[in-house]
């Protein structure tokens, strides 16, 4: 058991993974001799070789093309986006090339290649590095879509991340990159398994990646107020572990979901649409969501108004407690 | 103040003239002439007819192909059909200049390509009857899957051969593209990344003229061959109906490509003598001057001449007949008898690994279909 | 009042922007002298010169980028996507430039589009001509998101589209392109109105663009059976209509979506939470969700297993009807 | 077998040599050297000075703005910073050689080319500072937003040529991009765009050396000049850190886009003095021998010494010095009294017709925040 940063857990298992698998190898713009604008892979270059940690050019639609022919050519290619902004012009070979490649083929083809995603705001950059783009990859069949709050997740997940035949689109909560935590010495949990942190007997709190911690900040609170509010860390946007999430949407019978991304259609709508589907009898109150506002990600100076904060995650707590069918 | 009296109140400096201009097309390489006839370069380089037998058999049996396709999308039996007529030359000559190793990966209208490969008729034929996406095995038959999204096959083979190239082998890789691709962002960046790497990739342009209704005049300001050039990958302009000229310019840049020198780049001028798809109607923005034009260059009638000239036998003609029309009723046959996937198969070619929205969905719509079947 | 098909109605209304407003340019590939590979701009390049009606290079995300750079010098330009499948090497030019652009300039600069795709399946097409990528756009801020179901909306809308001065993704449903209906004299509806079809006693189904005709289908198979099944055309799918929807989902207190594109994370899932957020109390069932399934889009030999189709709505709308807290 | 033994074994036939092939980088046009010496071309097209000390001073005091802006960040009054330093006079040379009504599609390091335009350093360091996106009114500067996603601008300045060409007017357009961002799609279907059409386009490349961490020479395979030229525009390589030269290019290829000749291209070598941005550490990867190398070509003091040699009186310069030292007080002032804008204000400039998601979520963010403030 080791104490580590985020950032640095996600070097340590892309170390362990560069170890493990000759195949595997890391691409993306400034990864090699600079070690990433977040240090994410500081000193893989130098331990494995400018063969395996490829520093390239900048283009990404070039960097996931490519990583298709690389696992075409028996290779496990992890590439790295810069900043989530940046994934637009490589929109293509993720969603018409990379995701469908697999069933285009008959299922002949597999395609086990990582996109590393520094996701989400809140750290006072400019426009275009702070975005929450997971929903688009969510919404894509043939993608598995996951995300990491914490350090024994991040270095867990990516190895398995790496290790899945499938393609995966694995965020990282750039803003927590600097969080500490323990990395425990066994991985708990399957790549898409979601973990149920306390108890949740009034309300249920489910997040992902960066709003974890808010969302324990605000359960906290809460039981400070005398509720049992449960936060359910998704981990996995798709497929959903279901079984967790609806066990867990039953038992509290109240249900906030949190995200960075604008609510319209974000993965939260899906969330609420599945617990209500399925847990309809049991529910006390509609799925509520809170997230950002429907506007392009603003200004840093004004960003904590519009990211989901305490104060509003605790309204909508408290709306969904006191929701009452005939008001 | 017009453009015109701006051009004619100044003039650049002498000495400031451009350092770096477009250069004129340079003309093509050419063996065989419309006619049949060798060029002065063909006649230098001979030619090996029991070789140039060969090649023109597999164009004459993609041309069949063709035309049997295309039969079967009016009967119906397929729901479109891309035709290569007028491309074979390119795509033989250049597909038999590779290694069997070495990995190809196409765009969509590379039939002639296809079967040089050892693709089938019944696997060409099942994504056009609606029966899959890619009826082969891209890997085994060394031929990727079409790639129906404009150009991105050109950054996969790029890929492909920078894993080579990781993995210390010695094969290539040469991926076929169109003039119209070509203004895809994602074939600039493939130029760019290979030529930045030095990978071993030949990319090879099949300038047919158009881009469905779009004359390649219009669609970029500068020849293909020069451009590429200019990503610092050397290019031949060649006669794209010519199939000995294609298949000597191909060895050439296979031989520069696999000595480690970084990517090269063909341009072929051919012609798509059909319409753009069997859906298309080509009379709306071509005129008849053109298709008549193009057809006295045909690849295969040209070839035919140049072998008879040579002595090439009645019999061997005779029997490409026979075996030709053989072909063209395995075609068909094999076309009817391809079926359409069972839709419940599908839900397990998405992911290699086990996914329960998969295993979900595959359930329900199982439970469904006995449902209906049983008529509740 | 005129007859016309669907892709008449267009390149009618096409026509008459062409007409109204000088500035107003059409762009794409293959839609001059050929007048589009479905023919919906027919003739008007014959009418208005290549200046209006431009036959562009090979290269989406050049033809909405050139397209921003036309708008910010004061013209309108229309955008053709030749297929569905073949916008998304436009993403970063709609999602990070069209859509942000005024944000961005806080609130300077005007970016009248309007980005025209023909959606959908159901036509034996080859891969990547039949998807339904709706719900990127939609979950996308800055961006309005339209499809249309039947020539008059095709005439009336594609003209408010032009004349809006917001961006407009603008949906076509490719195989209603022949069907025939009445073009009225004037609009009675705003562009981001939906249109509330039968009354829905008992049963509310939801759809825009192609699934239109097949909710009405089954609506009218349900009313053999003696239930009141009405159809809302969403028409609009960002902005919502929240009044109608809400309005409609409140009387009928069943609600199905019906859509072609897969269902998770698809648009269906943003109204299921919308109206189980706004009408839990009146809600006698969850709401429910026909769509594609998660998979990349079929082969055409099996595109109707793939497609919602009205034995799927109807056994849906069973389950709505039949469902019971205590099941 | 190794790439050197194939390459050994055979060689291409000499009459089948690639046609068109990468030529060699040309020299840079110069005027003015390091050291502050006219060169024989400098000296043949002599010297205005009044009009040189004139972009010397907007070198002068773009760099005074770096400083004090880098300073800022230090401080915490500003998030982040892009240093533009050593940049000057690639910026200010081709800017100057506009005409007011030519429009400007920046990148984001364009500082010293914004200054020419009367972008206030108010209105520019407000993005820096968190308070907005873009601080400056594009349309009424001629000088549009910063594109920070790399390359997209290059499109819309096609699509605004294009507009002014179907608008029948003769301003052009000049847009700045960099080496790396070269690499993008984007750029190159601009530059095809614009040459296939003939549009009136200068694309102004700051190849200063790096993207971040990359050299240009493992960003790409070729100069940049030649693959412009292979796209089919006339191209000039000039020494970006000579305010002459760049400025007698860039009036030349002006002159060629005004008058209606379609596109042209301009590659000035130039040096990012500094890390990328403030958060960068250049020493991670790159040598204090190369930065001394180019701290010695410093366009600024270059231009001082050659001004000096030229005659300009002291009183110039100190001038000059009490000037920038009044623009470093204005500029900190400027940028102290930056305000946020208010939350609730972004709701109104996302559409520029009504939106009820727009409005609902305004009313919902001003209860809250009521209600908050209210301490309920
Ligand atoms: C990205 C993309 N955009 C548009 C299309 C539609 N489309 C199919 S083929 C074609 C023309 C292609 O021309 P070219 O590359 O010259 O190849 P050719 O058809 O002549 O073989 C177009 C526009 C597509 N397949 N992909
Ligand atoms: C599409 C995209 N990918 C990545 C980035 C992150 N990034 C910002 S600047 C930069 C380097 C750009 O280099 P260059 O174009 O040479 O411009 P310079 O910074 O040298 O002025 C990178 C990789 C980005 N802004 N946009
Ligand atoms: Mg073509
Ligand atoms: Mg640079």
């Amino acid at each position: 058991m080791e104490t580590m940063t985020l950032g640095g857990a996600l070097n340590a298992g892309l170390r362990r993974a560069l170890e493990a698998d000759e195949r595997v190898v890391l691409m993306g713009e400034d990864i090699g001799r600079l070690g990433g604008v977040f240090r994410v892979t500081d000193g893989l270059q130098k331990q494995f070789g400018a063969n395996r940690v490829i520093d390239t050019p900048l283009a990404e639609s070039g960097i996931v093309g490519t990583a298709i022919g690389l696992a075409l050519r028996g290779f496990r290619p992890v590439c790295e986006i810069q900043f989530d902004g940046f994934v637009y012009p490589a929109f293509d070979q993720i969603v018409s090339q990379l995701a469908k490649l697999r069933a285009r083929s008959g299922g002949r083809l597999t395609l086990p290649i990582v996109i590393r995603i520094p996701g989400g705001g809140g750290i006072g950059a400019v426009e275009h590095h702070s975005e929450s783009n997971e929903a688009y990859f969510a919404h894509t069949a043939g993608l598995r879509v996951v995300s990491c709050s914490n350090p024994n997740d991040a270095f867990w997940m990516i190895q398995q991340a790496i290790a899945s035949e499938d393609p995966v689109i694995f965020f990282e909560p750039k803003r927590r990159y600097w969080d500490k935590g323990q990395v425990e010495p066994h991985a708990d949990l399957p790549l898409h398994g979601s973990r149920m942190l306390g108890r949740g007997d009034d309300a249920l709190l489910v997040a992902h990646g960066p709003s974890v911690a808010l969302a324990l900040a605000a359960a906290a609170a809460a039981h400070e107020d005398g509720y049992s509010v449960g936060v359910l860390d998704l981990r996995s946007l798709s497929p959903l572990d279901l079984p967790t999430l609806l066990d867990a949407a039953k038992r509290s019978g109240r249900v906030v979901v949190v995200h960075e991304a604008s609510t319209f259609g974000g993965i939260g709508a899906e969330i609420a649409a599945t617990i209500t589907e399925h847990c309809f009898a049991d529910l006390k109150s509609p799925v509520l969501r809170v997230g950002g506002y429907n506007i392009p990600y603003p200004p840093a100076g004004v960003e904590n108004e519009f990211l989901p904060d305490i104060d509003r995650v605790l309204v909508a707590i408290d709306r969904s407690l006191s929701f009452q069918v005939a008001s | 103040m017009s453009n015109k009296d701006v051009a004619s109140l100044e003039r650049i400096a002498p000495e400031l003239e451009p350092q770096s201009i477009p250069t004129p097309e340079r003309d093509v390489i050419r063996f065989v002439q419309s006619d049949g006839t060798l060029t002065e370069l063909g006649q230098s380089r001979g030619v090996d007819v029991g070789f140039a037998q060969s090649l023109y058999r597999e164009m004459v049996l993609a041309r069949r192909l063709d035309v049997e396709a295309l039969a079967l999308q009016r009967q119906g039996e397929l729901n479109l059909w891309l035709q290569c007529a007028g491309q074979e030359a390119a795509q033989v000559g250049s597909i038999r200049a590779l290694d069997a190793a070495d990995m190809v990966f196409p765009s969509y209208r590379e039939h002639a390509a296809a079967l040089s490969r050892g693709v089938t008729a019944s696997e060409l034929l099942s994504p056009w009857r609606g029966a899959s996406h890619a009826g082969w095995d891209g890997s085994a038959r060394r031929f990727h899957l079409y790639s129906l999204v404009l150009g991105t096959q050109t950054l996969h083979a790029t890929g492909f051969a920078a894993g080579s190239r990781l993995a210390g082998t010695d094969d290539i890789v040469l991926t076929y593209f169109g003039d119209g691709a070509a203004s895809q962002g994602d074939v600039n960046e493939a130029l760019n990344w290979a030529a930045a790497m030095k990978l071993p990739v030949v990319f090879f342009c099949q300038n047919n003229q158009w881009a469905i209704s779009t004359p390649s005049s219009s669609q970029m300001g500068a020849p293909l061959h020069q451009r590429a050039a200019g990503f610092g990958m050397p290019a031949w302009h060649v006669d794209g109906n010519d199939v000995l000229a294609v298949h000597a310019v191909t060895e050439a840049a296979a031989l520069h490509v696999r000595s480690g020198r970084g990517p090269a780049f063909i341009e072929a001028q051919t012609y798509r003598m059909a319409g753009h798809s069997s859906s298309d109607d080509p009379g709306r923005y071509r005129g008849a001057d053109e298709v008549t034009l193009w057809g006295g260059r045909d690849p295969i009638s040209r070839m035919a001449k140049l072998l008879g000239e040579l002595g090439t036998a009645e019999q061997f003609f005779a029997g490409l007949r026979a075996e030709s029309d053989d072909f063209a009723r395995d075609i068909r046959s094999a076309c009817l008898s391809i079926e359409r996937p069972r839709f419940e198969e599908l839900f397990g070619n998405v992911y290699a690994e086990p996914h329960p929205v998969m295993e979900r969905e595959r359930a329900e719509f199982c439970a469904l279909t006995s449902m209906l079947d049983a008529g509740v």
